[in-house]
This record gives C-alpha cells, sequence and structure tokens, in this order.
C-alpha cells in the first residue's frame, strides 16, 4: 500500500521490486541451514574474553550482583549469553545476588536458573539457595532504583522473591549496599540503560561493570570499553563466543549457524537499489 | 487555590530534585536516607498507575467496538479481555504465580512466539527502508552505508569465515568512528537534558506548569 | 509427546506466524494476535506490579513504615486525572516522580554523559600503547568535536562551521550504520529462531515425529 | 563528618555554569530581551503541513511519545518532557486545523495524567477543549511488543494522515514508522536516544536528529523560557570545547587527563 511511484524505465524498475519477494527468500533461506547445518566456525571477539575472564578471575567468595533485564521477546538474542553465563558463575565460588528490573525478569530467570527446570540448572552446580544465590524479584526500578539499591537494598526489597525477609537469609547477612558488592553484571535491553550503571554504579561506586545486551546496543555500549566497562557481550553471536570461551556449549551456535544465508537476499535487494540510483544518476 | 494547584506541586517537583542533588555533592547519612525513601516512593506510585492503563484501554476498545459493532469487532473485544483473565488467573491460582510451571508454558510457548516475532517482523521493515534509503548519494549517505553494511557483515558468520580481516575491521567500526560520532552525540544530548533539567528545577520548565 | 506440547506447538507456530502475516496484509489472524498480546502485556504488568506494590509498599507499612503512606496516597491521587474537577490534584504525584527523575538524572549525567566522556576523548589520543592506537584516538577526536559542532543552533553552518559539522555528519552517519547493523542482525535472529520452533516443535516434532 | 563528594569538583562546575546561564537567559527571556537566533528545522515547519495534508486526506493524525516515552523517574525525563511539548503543540494544530488526533499512550500508565493533561492544555489553548476525546488516547500496555501492535493495527483500521513520533524510542519505532509509510503517512519525528535515531532517519519523510528535538520542542513551545534553553545548550557546548582544549594542554605538558577531570 506504499504511495505509487513511477515505473518509467529499468532503472526505475530496479528501485522498485516488491519488497515481499526479499521477504519470501529470507524465510526459505532461513529453513535451509536448519535443514543441513552449515558448521562454520566462530572468531572469538576481545570483549567476549574480558567478560569471561572477569567473573572467572573474581576471588572466591566475591559478591555479584545481577541486575537483570531479560524478557521473553528478545529472549532469543540473549538466551545463549544467559545460559553460558549463568552457567560460568555456578562453576565458580561467587555468590550471587540477583533482583530484576523489568517485569518479565522473575519469569525468565525461572525459566534459566529454576531449581531442577531451569536451563542452567544450579543444582547440577551444587549451588545451594540462600547461601550461593538470592534472587530479590522484580520492582519497576528505571535508574532511581538503581540508586536506592546502590544504597540500600532493603529499601526496595525487604524480602527476597519468595518472600523470606532479608534478614533471615544467611548469604544477605552482610550485604547492604555497593559497598559490599565487588561485581557487577547488568543485563539490559534498552541500550541507554548502560547510562544508569555508569551513572549510578560505576561514576559514585567505582563497580567494576560487566554487560549482557543485545546485539544493537555494542555502538551505545562500545565508549564505555575498555575503561568503565570493563567486557560485555552483545548479541547472540557473542552469546555463542562466551559458550566456546567458557566451554558450555549452548544454542548460540545453532542460530549464528542459521544466520548466515538468510541475509543473502537482503543484500540483494541493496545492490539492486544502488544500481538503480546509479542508473537514474549516470545513465538516463 | 493557585498556590496549592500550581505553586505546591512545583514546590514539590524542586525540593525532591534538589535534595537529591544535594546528598550528591555532600553525602550524609539522613541524606542517604532520604535519597531511598524518595527512590522508593516513585517506584510505589509507579505500580499503583498500572489501573489507570487498563482503564484507558478498556475506554479505547470499548469505542472501537461502538463504532462498528460487527460480530468481528466483538470478538477482537472478547479477544484482549480473554487473554487478560487467562494469564491473571494462572498467575494468580496457581503456586508461585508468575513463576509457576503453569504461567511459565503460557509465557514460554505462547507469549514469547508472539513478541519474539514482533522483533522479527522488523527484520523485514528494516530491510524495506534500507532497499529505499541505502543508495549511495552523496559521502554522509556512503559514510552510513559502509558502517552499516560492515558492521552487519561481521556479525554474520560466513562473511568473517570469507574474509577474517572483516572482524577487526568491523570492530574498528564499532570502537573508532562510531565512538566519535556516538560521543558527540551522548554530549550533546547530555547538555540539552541538563538544561532541561536545571530548568524543571526552577519551576520554569513550560510542561510542567501549563498544566490545568 | 504429550498432548500440551502439541498445544503448544500448534498453538506457539499460529501466533508466530498470525504475526508475521502482518507483512501481507493487514488480516483477522494478525488482528486476533495483536489484540492478545496486549491482553497478556497488561495482566503480566498488573501481577507484577501488584506484586512489586505488597512487597515494597503495603507489607513494610504494615509492619510500622508509616512513611511509605505518602507515594500510597499519591498513587491514588493519580487517578484524579479522570475527573475534571479534581484533575489538578494528578499534578502532585507527577511532579513528585519528575522531581526525583530530574534529580537524579542531573547527578549521574553530569560525569557519565559530559565529563567523563571528555576524558576518556583525550585519554584515547594519550594513552595509546603503539602509533596506531594514537592514530584512532585522533580520529575519535575530530569525531567528538565535529559532531558536537553538528549540534550547533545559534550559528549558520557557513564556513568553518560548515566543513567542520560536514565532518560531523560523516561520523554521525557512520554511527547510524553501525546502529541499523546492529538492530537489523539482532531482528534477523528473532525470526529464525521463532521460525525455528515453527520447523522444531511443529514440523519435526508433531507432523514429521521426529526428534 | 559532612564533605564534599571526593571526584566530583568538574561536576559542580558543570552544574554552576549551566545554572549560571539559565539564570541570566531566562531572565532575559522574561525581559523580552532579544535572544540569540536558531536555525530553522524542517521538521518543525512540516508538521503544520502534515496535519493540513491530514485533514485534506480526512484521516487522521497519530501522535506518539515512544512505547517508554512516559518515563517521569528516571534519567530520560527531559525526554518525555520534550515529547509532552511536542503533543501540547501536535493538539493545538489539531484544533486549530480541526484535525482528528490520535495519541498512542507511552506503556508507564503513571505518565497518562502529564500527557492527556498535555493535549488537553494543547486544545484549550485554541479556544477548542471540546475536541479532547478521552477514547483517542490509546493505552497498549508495558512492552514495545504489544505497543508496536495497537499502533499497527489503529494505522490499518483508521489510516494516517501524519504520524508524529517525538520522544523515548526503543526497538517499537522501525516497526511504528515503516507501517505509517506503509498506510500512506508522512512521518515526522525524532528521538534523543542515538541508538535509535537512524531509523528517524531512514523512515521519516522529516527528522529530528538527537538534539534537534530539544531545540524542535522549544520552537514549538512558543514560549521565550524554553527558546533560552538553546542559548544555554551553546554555552554548554563551548564549556565542553574548553574542557577538550584544556584537557589537551595539560596532557601535551604531561598532566594526564585522568588527573584534571579526576578531583
Amino acid at each position: 500500500m506504499y504511495e505509487e511511484e513511477k515505473k518509467d524505465d529499468i532503472w526505475e524498475k530496479l528501485g522498485n521490486f516488491d519488497v515481499r519477494w526479499m521477504f519470501l527468500g529470507c524465510i526459505v533461506l532461513i529453513f535451509v541451514p536448519m535443514i543441513w547445518p552449515l558448521g562454520l566456525p566462530t572468531i572469538v571477539s576481545q570483549p567476549t574474553k574480558d567478560y569471561y575472564n572477569a567473573l572467572v578471575d573474581l576471588p572466591p567468595g566475591s559478591i555479584l550482583a545481577v541486575s537483570f533485564g531479560g524478557g521473553f521477546g528478545a529472549l532469543d538474542e540473549r538466551e545463549a549469553q544467559f545460559i553460558a553465563t549463568f552457567k560460568t558463575i555456578f562453576s565458580t565460588d561467587l555468590k550471587m545476588v540477583i533482583y530484576c528490573q523489568v517485569s518479565e525478569g522473575p519469569a525468565v530467570l525461572e525459566y534459566i536458573i529454576g531449581e531442577g527446570t531451569g536451563l542452567a540448572d544450579p543444582l547440577k552446580y551444587g549451588k545451594v539457595y540462600g547461601e550461593d544465590y538470592v534472587r530479590l524479584g522484580y520492582a519497576p526500578l528505571g535508574e532511581v532504583g538503581e540508586t536506592a539499591i546502590t544504597t540500600n537494598i532493603r529499601s526496595m526489597f525487604s524480602t527476597d522473591y519468595y518472600g523470606t525477609p532479608l534478614d533471615n537469609i544467611p548469604m544477605m547477612e552482610n550485604i547492604n549496599g555497593a559497598d559490599d558488592i565487588d561485581l557487577l553484571w547488568a543485563d539490559y535491553g534498552a541500550c541507554t540503560t548502560i547510562e544508569w550503571y555508569i551513572r549510578q554504579w560505576v561514576v559514585p561506586e567505582q563497580m567494576p561493570l560487566i554487560i549482557t545486551t543485545l546485539g544493537c546496543c555494542a555502538p551505545m555500549a562500545a565508549p564505555y570499553y575498555p575503561g568503565q566497562l570493563i567486557g560485555f557481550l552483545s548479541g547472540s553471536g557473542m552469546g555463542t563466543e562466551l559458550e566456546i570461551t567458557s566451554g558450555n556449549p549452548g544454542p548460540g551456535a545453532r542460530t549464528s549457524d542459521i544466520k548466515n544465508l538468510a541475509i543473502l537476499p537482503f543484500l540483494l535487494y541493496l545492490l539492486l537499489g544502488n544500481i538503480s540510483s546509479f542508473g537514474k544518476k549516470y545513465m538516463r | 487555590m493557585s498556590f496549592v494547584k500550581r505553586d505546591l506541586p512545583l514546590i514539590i517537583l524542586s525540593a525532591c530534585g534538589l535534595m537529591l542533588l544535594l546528598n550528591f555533592f555532600v553525602p550524609t547519612d539522613i541524606g542517604n536516607v532520604v535519597k531511598a525513601e524518595l527512590t522508593t516512593w516513585t517506584v510505589i506510585i509507579g505500580c499503583i498507575g498500572t489501573f489507570l492503563g487498563i482503564y484507558y484501554m478498556t475506554i479505547s476498545q470499548w469505542r472501537l467496538l461502538q463504532q462498528t459493532k460487527t460480530t468481528i469487532q466483538y470478538f477482537y473485544f472478547a479477544t484482549i479481555f480473554g487473554f487478560m483473565f487467562l494469564w491473571l488467573a494462572v498467575g494468580l491460582y496457581f503456586p508461585g504465580g508468575v513463576t509457576s510451571p503453569q504461567y511459565l508454558w503460557l509465557q514460554n510457548n505462547l507469549y514469547r512466539n508472539q513478541s519474539g516475532m514482533v522483533y522479527g517482523v522488523m527484520f523485514f521493515t528494516l530491510s524495506s527502508s534500507a532497499y529505499r534509503t541505502f543508495t549511495i548519494r552523496s559521502i554522509e549517505s556512503f559514510a552510513l552505508l559502509v558502517g552499516g553494511v560492515i558492521y552487519m557483515l561481521r556479525q554474520i558468520p560466513i562473511f568473517p569465515a570469507i574474509w577474517p580481516g572483516l572482524l577487526p575491521l568491523g570492530e574498528w567500526i564499532l570502537l573508532v568512528p562510531n565512538v566519535g560520532g556516538g560521543r558527540g552525540a551522548v554530549i550533546c544530548a547530555a547538555l540539552a537534558a541538563l538544561v532541561v533539567g536545571i530548568r524543571t528545577l526552577s519551576g520554569r520548565e513550560a510542561t510542567m506548569m501549563e498544566v490545568q | 509427546m504429550i498432548i500440551w506440547d502439541v498445544i503448544a506447538a500448534f498453538a506457539g507456530s499460529f501466533l508466530t506466524l498470525s504475526v508475521l502475516s502482518m507483512l501481507w496484509k493487514d488480516n483477522p489472524c494478525f488482528k486476533f494476535g495483536q489484540q492478545g498480546i496486549i491482553g497478556i502485556v497488561i495482566a503480566n504488568s498488573v501481577l507484577v506490579n501488584m506484586k512489586s506494590l505488597l512487597d515494597t509498599g503495603i507489607r513494610p507499612l504494615v509492619a510500622g513504615r508509616i512513611t511509605l503512606i505518602v507515594p500510597l496516597v499519591f498513587g491514588v491521587l493519580l487517578y484524579t486525572r479522570l475527573s475534571k474537577e479534581y484533575a489538578w490534584l494528578s499534578k502532585y504525584p507527577t511532579s513528585m516522580m519528575v522531581g526525583v527523575g530530574t534529580g537524579v538524572m542531573i547527578m549521574g549525567t553530569l560525569r557519565g554523559q559530559v565529563i567523563d566522556q571528555v576524558k576518556k576523548t583525550i585519554l584515547d589520543v594519550f594513552t595509546a600503547t603503539d602509533a596506531m592506537g594514537t592514530f584512532n584516538g585522533i580520529l575519535i577526536l575530530i569525531g567528538t568535536v565535529s559532531s558536537i559542532a553538528f549540534w550547533i543552533f545559534t550559528k549558520e553552518h557557513t564556513g568553518g562551521l560548515g566543513i567542520v559539522s560536514k565532518i560531523g555528519r560523516v561520523y554521525l552517519m557512520i554511527s547510524l550504520g553501525a546502529n541499523w547493523a546492529g538492530e537489523h542482525v539482532w531482528y534477523l535472529t528473532q525470526v529464525l529462531a521463532r521460525l525455528a520452533f515453527v520447523y522444531d516443535n511443529l514440523i519435526m516434532k508433531v507432523l514429521l515425529g521426529q526428534g | 563528618m559532612i564533605a564534599f563528594r571526593t571526584g566530583a569538583v568538574w561536576d559542580l562546575v558543570l552544574l554552576l555554569v549551566l545554572s549560571a546561564t539559565s539564570y541570566y537567559y531566562m531572565n532575559k527571556a522574561l525581559k523580552g530581551e532579544e535572544l540569540p537566533k536558531i536555525r530553522t528545522l524542517a521538521a518543525i515547519e512540516a508538521m503544520e503541513e502534515g496535519v493540513g495534508r491530514s485533514v485534506e486526506a480526512d484521516k487522521p493524525v497519530h501522535f506518539a511519545m515512544g512505547a517508554s516515552g512516559g518515563q517521569l523517574y528516571s534519567t530520560l525525563v527531559s525526554m518525555t518532557l520534550t515529547g509532552l511539548a511536542m503533543a501540547n503543540y501536535v493538539a493545538r494544530l489539531c484544533a486549530k486545523l480541526n484535525a482528528r488526533l490520535i495519541v498512542h499512550m507511552p506503556g508507564q500508565a503513571e505518565s497518562i495524567p502529564a500527557v492527556e493533561g498535555q493535549v488537553r492544555e494543547g486544545y484549550l489553548r485554541e479556544g477548542k477543549p471540546e475536541m479532547f476525546i478521552r477514547e483517542d488516547m490509546r493505552y497498549y500496555g508495558r512492552q514495545a511488543s504489544s505497543w508496536t501492535q495497537g499502533v499497527t493495527s489503529s494505522y490499518a483500521e483508521e489510516g494516517v494522515g501524519v504520524n508524529i513520533s517525538v520522544g523515548i524510542f526503543y526497538s517499537d519505532c522501525p516497526i511504528s514508522l515503516e507501517l505509517a509509510k506503509f498506510h500512506g503517512g508522512m512521518n515526522i519525528g525524532g528521538t534523543g536516544r542515538w541508538i535509535m535515531a537512524y531509523a528517524f532517519a531512514m523512515m521519516c519523510d522529516y527528522v529530528l536528529l538527537g538534539e534537534e528535538i530539544y531545540a524542535g520542542a522549544a520552537q514549538v513551545s512558543e514560549n521565550p523560557l524554553m527558546l533560552s534553553g538553546i542559548a544555554i545548550e551553546e554555552i554548554g557546548k563551548a564549556f565542553v570545547y574548553g574542557m577538550i582544549a584544556l584537557g589537551l594542554i595539560l596532557s601535551v605538558l604531561g598532566v594526564s587527563a585522568a588527573t584534571t577531570f579526576g578531583f
């Protein structure tokens, strides 16, 4: 239903192909690697190596805070990151406090680290709830909520997600705010959210920060790396890289594989658009 | 009355903002308590506002129904509330609420597919707009095309596998020219936000003054 | 395979394809899915916000934290917007939220988005360990300075300023392109992962009985 | 012990510079003195044309601040206020030209009173408060996925004359902008979130790029106080240039920028 444009000559036609053919081509080429996997290698980038090292280099017993922003809508992009990261954490002796800044967070967490059912099941690593990790649930935090947590976690969460007062949880005994935390893992899906963590955790508290986010958010995170940001994973591609680095194979490899062909019809259309533009300008 | 209607809210606004700022520059125990209290308050107010959305959603859907009154429109109307009550019922009935296995089943199998594909559709809408706009007409459009295509190809494994130089080139685009341009954008937007912020705290922001 | 897997495969695939059908044209399947998703999102929001309200507001209040009366009352005042006579009362909660938001914004923005950005721009030039690093640092410096010039509103972009802002525009376009590419590939991931759901669960498991 | 926060001297200096400049220019504006001229923004001029086109085509005007455009207590609050100023202006234009306005409200339900207040205010300023219809204030839940579905469905059912989108946009705008175009509408808009500015640059007929939304909001407010904000921002930019120059000079002299800007 786009407004009709003039279709005079070949150059005009090249620039006005029905894009639905491109859509169809992409969909068809998505199915090809599903049936016949290509199995191309993945190269691990420096931000992923730094991200992994930030986790495994922490001394045993260090406290990791997790500001979790995973939702179901964009889970495909981040599932690999979550599973590989939680498996890496559970393989170490870190203590972890997790809170959610999106409403779907608790449900996604249950899906990923639910005891006995999760894709990165803490029980398989011998982790005990309340001693090795604590889930605080969701609050519509926004940046002000992050500020409150750096000051006093108990002002936002008087109980954990299951209703147990924080004072009755052994691991939380000496954890009150940013001063008691050694590393922050921030996960978010809105690219500018990185600024919350820079402003409320890194600047005033000098907190070491690692992040996981969508592929599109890398350009927004890049200005802070390396420096305020120790390492980062953006998108399923870097999730796959962490799977390789940490030795925890997961869903990322297949996703990366399927991407390979589906982009080709789009590139073809991009080429046609440019030939059309060139022709209209110079060949008429 | 104009004091209660217009000035007092502005005083509350300024007081809240200035207390936080004061505590930022001169941190004190009492200031931290105030900061934690105020931030908790805003979160609570936000939670209470949820039902306002339901009211607006209902009246606008009701109006659409009144406009057409066709069977299919009744069906659409029922669909919203059908899904809403199903999710509410499962979330409230089963132990564990939104983390109960039953709720997770709904979220993972139904909602995830639907909302996931909404983002998927954007691949197609972006592709179609890129087909129209990613043409080389000037140095700027060339820069847009180069920045976009190189960084895109860097993220698809087949292209770095064919030409390994794409990986460092993609990283370079991301960490050098993107940072240069993006940093200027971030600084300017921050300055503008600061100016609006200062105007707001001084009680002179038009959007906060004029609401009748 | 249990019946719930079959239901999940059919219902999940139907909803996936209903959204995808939007690319063809507006149709009842799309509309059904669209109405459904609004209902789901609102229900989810009610469930989690009410739990959050209970945990953060009501329970601590009952336990004796009486200051929480203030946000509870202010929260209710939001609803006065529905009355013509008392709509002005809704300005109170709005003002409080904006005041807190503005305070938090200012204290974080000053350093995080201005001073530290300036600091990093200079450090990029002077802390590089090799010539390439210094060169990159200089490129970043030029990009930062020139892209700021692009947003100068009170001078005409001619002469020297015109040239500098033109350089800034090139940097900005590369940055926009990189942003676009990141989003585009993410969305591609979403399409293929959802179609993989249809392939794995509906086609392979249910229809072909494999896997 | 009460003490000034370590490492926040430059924060205070910048805040004082901007506050003092704000005081100076706002006083100037209040006295009716002349303010620096601002270059014209094509997108702002196009808004009236777009609303006029909608009236001719008998299609509604759509306005959106983004699925997450109602953030009152986050750092994006300035952008929310900008979106509200635009809502006010679009309502004024619609009242002036007798166009039907559909407002797609953000997911943050707590911002609804502010959005409705601005739209009502716009109609009132043109002397047509009766044009306000609450049912045309649409709400679709707190997620981008439901918001985009609601907005696109509205385009399909009710048509699009012009779609004006100014505010906080995440991954909602690639659908809402492209589908507005698909249904024959004209797109005008922008966001201060740089990460999504590309979508506006690609899909809008007239775009407000990054910081331009603040300048645009000041222009449409016709309020000298708001207009003075642009001049204040320019001083801020000059100050930033000064900081860069100082940092470079001191670095050449052997003082690291980490030291210069670290106290």
